[in-house]
């Protein structure tokens, strides 16, 4: 029996359990896939698309991730090497064992995303938690309905989930796919340009849409979606903070009086709107 | 009619408490007076109130989490046992009391009970005493604080001057009170009137006001002073702020959590460089913004007791009555 | 000193009307009497909140490092300390000359604020400890000087005459190594490491302190005795040679811990060692610690 | 670094910040010669006795060591030209900056040892030794852990 949201409120949320990473799949040159087990081979916690978790090498730092997917008995959590525990954690082998703990966050509304048409937008790295939401889509593909991902990457080999992208994606049923490179390159007939621009290009039908990149990526994106008409309430985003507690306490995620540890990070552009622009 | 006790007869009171209790009593040392365990030689201060403030009882500057051995691609994790020992608080004043209420806010509400808190909260009482008069920072008044009575004690006592008079709040505060009640005398008394307060600040509307300030011009005025060091933060009887970090020794380690502060600028740094508060107006608009608007945005209180502390030890004197004043009169 | 405070007032107009400098940087008073904590002008017609008073201890010069990238000029008060202070942070390159206005105020000394408030406004105040041995109470470097400069003179050269105060550190050195120890433990046990003493330090300059480079692992968030002192003693020997005395760390400090007993310590042996020297006193690239002589004292055989 | 110690079989712990080109190069000698000496010594290799900062100092006090030399080439000879000039300034100032903070003046040192001077290595770092045990272990400056 995986751990619930509910029994994880009743032990001290503050100390992780014992994990062990069972496998690692190297994404990109600086993105690595971890596939994660408790001890005993069960889910260490059964998030929400767009939750987060807490993993850690105790002796070097503990940090807050997204939960990319989830399997019966694993969760995966995509990282990518910036700082001193991400490094960390790149050199680490499989069955390595690690503390976990989680999950955090609100997650995405599912049930505002049921029965309708979907464009995930996504920018390097920043396909991780959007990833977690395509996998529920796709493992329960008849509540919702068109699926649309526009995702780009510096180059071909910066991009995250090659398997999904090229392999297991395009059989799924009522899904479109468009992937884009930063500048041409050789082996690439794919698309080449950056995310904005290719959205734009794109000319999508005002619908609701889940985005998560580079903040530079966001800033152009966001008026071409306004422009083509789309809602703020239906302009969905996942925001990153420096985080140490995971559980609304130590202060520092806070942007005005929301705490992305808690009250995110998934927000709508509406509520966005209603926040301090200090992230 | 109150049980009294002469004030030089203090210490048997606290004598007779330091059976059942670690009894924390405020203390002067070197120029710094704070909350410290009761011994015969302790001399009490209780002039005025302690500067440092009683959070670190429940929640301290360093606090062991839990352990662990890391060796190769093995781990494990130890928690650690949990102290048993009753302690009662002598002489907590009121704008702590209510810094209690804030903190009992942050750690047991929203979903989330922080256990090294609660455990410590559950396991202490409080005596509060009385203010006789104002000291010159003081501005708890303005704050929705009674200084003679302070809201969540489990005894309310009363400097009487050269009394001390014993009221019971709470069942664990009659509890108390009884085993005390041999040394106590029943008399009838008047408490001494307050002085007026030499420091004041209107905040009503204050919170409202900031919601449209973010982008005011003040704040980069205010900032110019701040040194953005830690000192408001850490003597602040609300600031809660803490960062957890481990201390490794071989393949043994500990995780610790300390008191962090938003002043510093590696608090919000983030691994790959971005800083979402990189200068110090960021930092100083986020304190004052906290205190006086997200705070009392999330949980409905400020985050300010008027306790004054950090008027007198900001070595700038970046004065939050004065601040308060500023957003009042901003255009 | 009233004299003074219109002389301030009348300059700092005048250079904000002509637009020769952005800001002016001042005192003014704070929320208590004993308080002149640091004012920023940048209006003519806010000139009059500067004063000059008694209790002008902060040290201005370490603010100019804030305007080290902004456009224009800026023009700041100096009194003897605070002079050393910028010849300090001159000397570690931290500030272009040319972008500041100097304005150098002949200093009496200021009262100590602590003693202030335990006195009363009526009280009689003594000069703060660091005011009482100060040596330089005229600005050392200015572009104007207000007051009068010739009795000024005079009475900073009886002040510089005097003979180093080193009782205090004197009083320590005698003490047994115990003793000694048990002192600074005491002292550093409740530091909280709020580092305003960094903070308030001209020569606490360094583009990123080793104490917030958590990941190079320097120094632990724990608080505790020894790392406390860890920060202290590094930190006093990163400034040795460089502490101009201003005193502004122990008095920012919350904790009242004795950090110029420290410093003076430093400044003793210094002198002693390496020869007659005060820091920021000469700008000439000479710091003790950046330089050596081959006849320096030869302990190590 | 942990170090555990019982009163009865207590061994100190002596970190010598050794020069690249000189003291590191004596020890080597003595080592080569078969001059014994007491093994309680942990050689630290630096490339100048001038990179040794007062902090390298302090962390090992904290960590549990009981006694500090700092050592490299005369004066005049260093590989660098200079810096052994610097480490001279830095250190007789630390030295009594130790000693005014409590720490027993024996315990922190610096000396001169060529590449040559492969007895005086052994000769120092014996001497060193000996007072060190005669003093006892280091409880100053010590963290808890």
């Amino acid at each position: 029996m995986a751990v619930t949201v509910e029994q994880v409120k009743e032990i001290n949320p503050l100390v992780p359990i014992k994990a062990k990473v069972i496998k690692i799949v190297q994404e990109t040159p600086d993105v690595k896939t971890f596939h994660i087990t408790t001890i005993d081979d069960k889910k260490p916690f059964d998030p929400l698309p767009g939750q987060l978790g807490m993993l850690s090498l105790p002796a070097i730092g503990e940090a807050m991730f997204s939960v990319t997917n989830k399997g019966e008995n694993h969760i995966e959590m995509a990282i990518k090497s910036v700082g001193q525990l991400t490094e960390a954690l790149h050199e680490i082998e499989e069955g390595q064992e690690v503390g976990i703990r989680g999950p955090y966050g609100n997650g995405f509304p599912l049930d505002y995303f049921k029965g309708k048409d979907i464009l995930f937008i996504g920018g390097g790295i920043g396909l991780a938690p959007v990833r977690s939401l395509i996998m529920e889509c796709v493992r329960n593909r008849e509540n919702y309905g068109k699926l649309s991902v526009v995702y780009g990457a510096r180059s071909k080999a910066d991009l995250c989930f090659k398997e999904d992208l090229f392999e297991n994606w395009p059989k799924v049923p009522n899904m479109d796919l468009y992937v884009t490179i930063d500048r041409e390159e050789e082996g690439w007939d794919g698309h080449v340009g950056f995310v904005p621009a290719y959205v734009e290009e794109l000319a999508f039908q005002p619908q609701v849409t889940v985005l998560c990149g580079p903040p530079v990526m966001i800033k152009f994106t966001l008026p071409a979606l306004q422009k083509m008409g789309f809602a703020d309430q239906d302009i969905i985003t996942t925001l990153e903070m420096r985080m140490k507690c995971g559980i609304g306490k130590c202060g520092r995620c806070n942007i005005g009086s929301c705490y992305v540890c808690l009250d995110g990070p998934v927000f709508t552009m509406e509520q966005l709107k209603e926040l301090p622009p200090e992230y | 009619m109150m049980k009294i006790i002469a004030k030089e007869r203090l210490p048997e009171v606290l004598q007779l408490l330091a059976k059942d209790y670690n009894v924390l009593v405020p203390a002067k040392f070197e120029g710094v007076s704070r909350f410290t365990p009761y011994s015969a030689d302790v001399e009490l201060a209780l002039e005025e109130n302690v500067l440092m403030p009683p959070k670190d009882i429940f929640f301290p500057q360093t606090e062991k989490m839990y352990k662990f051995k890391a060796k190769d691609k093995s781990l494990e994790i130890e928690e650690l046992p949990v102290e048993k020992e009753e302690q009662l608080i002598f002489g907590i004043r009121s704008c702590d009391l209510k810094s209690l209420e804030c903190l009992d806010q942050v750690f047991l509400t929203k979903g989330y009970v922080d256990h090294f808190y609660k455990d410590k909260r559950d396991r202490t009482a409080l005596i509060a005493l009385s203010c006789l008069q104002p000291q010159e920072a003081c501005f708890c008044g303005s704050m929705g604080v009674d200084p003679q009575n302070g809201v969540g004690a489990d005894i309310q006592a009363y400097d009487l001057k050269d009394k001390i008079g014993f009221k019971a709040i709470s069942a664990k505060g009659q509890e108390i009170l009884e085993k005390i009640s041999g040394l106590l005398a029943e008399e009838e008394v008047t408490i001494p009137t307050f002085g007026e307060f030499n420091l004041k600040a209107d905040i009503e509307g204050v919170p409202e006001k900031l919601q449209g300030m973010f982008d005011h011009p003040l704040w980069a005025d205010i900032c110019r002073k701040c040194l953005n060091c830690g000192a408001c933060t850490y003597v602040c009887p609300t600031c809660h702020c803490f960062d957890i970090d481990s201390e490794v020794r071989g393949e043994d380690g500990v995780k610790i959590r300390c008191w962090d502060t938003c002043m510093f600028g590696e608090y919000t740094q983030m691994a790959g460089g971005h800083n979402p508060r990189p200068t110090k107006k960021e930092r100083v608009r986020n304190r004052f913004m906290h205190k006086l608007r997200y705070f009392p945005e999330r949980y409905k209180m400020l985050l300010c007791t008027g306790c004054g502390r950090c008027v007198v030890k900001c070595p700038v004197n970046l004065d939050i009555t004065a601040i308060i004043k500023k957003i009042k009169e901003a255009e | 000193m009233k004299e003074i405070t219109l002389q301030m007032q009348e300059l700092a107009r005048e250079l904000l009307q002509k637009g020769e400098v952005n800001v002016v940087l001042g005192w003014e008073k704070g929320t208590f009497w004993y308080l002149s904590p640091p004012a920023f002008v940048d209006k003519p017609e806010d000139v009059e909140r500067l004063v000059y008073d008694d209790y002008c201890h902060h040290n201005l010069s370490k603010y100019l490092m804030d305007y080290r990238y902004q456009e224009g000029k800026v023009a700041v008060f100096l009194k003897g300390c605070d002079s050393r202070a910028f010849n300090i942070l001159l000397e570690d390159n931290q500030l272009e000359r040319e972008k500041y206005v100097l304005i150098g105020i002949p200093c009496p000394g200021m009262k100590d604020q602590e003693k202030a408030k335990e006195f009363g406004v009526n009280g009689d105040i003594p000069l703060a400890k660091k005011c009482q041995e100060c040596k330089y109470p005229n600005p050392l470097v200015y572009d104007y000087f207000l007051g009068d400069k010739k009795a000024a003179d005079e009475a900073a050269a009886t002040k510089e005459a005097k003979a180093k105060e080193y009782s205090d550190v004197e009083q320590m050195e005698k003490m047994t190594s115990d003793e000694k120890y048990d002192f600074w433990s005491s002292q550093y046990e409740r530091c909280i490491r709020c580092y305003a003493c960094r903070n308030v330090c001209p020569a606490c300059n360094c583009r990123e302190c080793i104490f917030d480079q958590s990941r190079t692992g320097w120094i632990g968030k724990a608080n505790n005795a020894s790392e406390n002192q860890f920060f202290a003693l590094t930190r006093a020997m990163h400034v040795a040679g460089r502490c101009i005395e201003c005193g502004e760390c122990e008095r920012a400090c919350p904790m009242h811990i004795p950090i110029m007993l420290l410093n003076k310590k430093l400044i003793k042996d210094i002198n002693e060692l390496f020869g007659e020297y005060d820091a920021g006193v000469k700008v000439d690239g000479v710091l003790p610690l950046g330089h050596f002589d081959k006849n320096d004292p030869e302990e190590f055989m | 670094m942990s170090v555990k110690e019982t009163s009865s079989n207590w061994e100190p712990k002596i970190l010598v910040f050794a020069c690249n080109w000189c003291t590191y190069a004596g020890a080597d000698l003595a080592g080569l010669s078969r001059l014994q000496y007491p093994p309680n010594i942990r050689i630290l290799r630096v490339p100048c006795s001038g990179r040794v900062n007062p902090q390298f100092v302090l962390r090992a006090f904290q960590r549990g060591v009981d006694g500090v030399l700092v050592a490299g080439c005369h004066p005049g000879d260093c590989h660098y030209v200079t810096g052994n000039y610097f480490t001279r300034r830095r250190f007789l100032l630390m030295q009594r900056l130790l000693e005014y903070v409590g720490l027993d003046p024996e315990r922190f040192q610096a000396r001169w040892i060529s590449g040559s001077e492969g007895p005086k290595f052994q000769e120092v770092v014996t001497k060193l030794t000996e007072d060190i045990k005669a003093l006892g272990p280091n409880r100053k400056l010590r963290d808890a852990q």
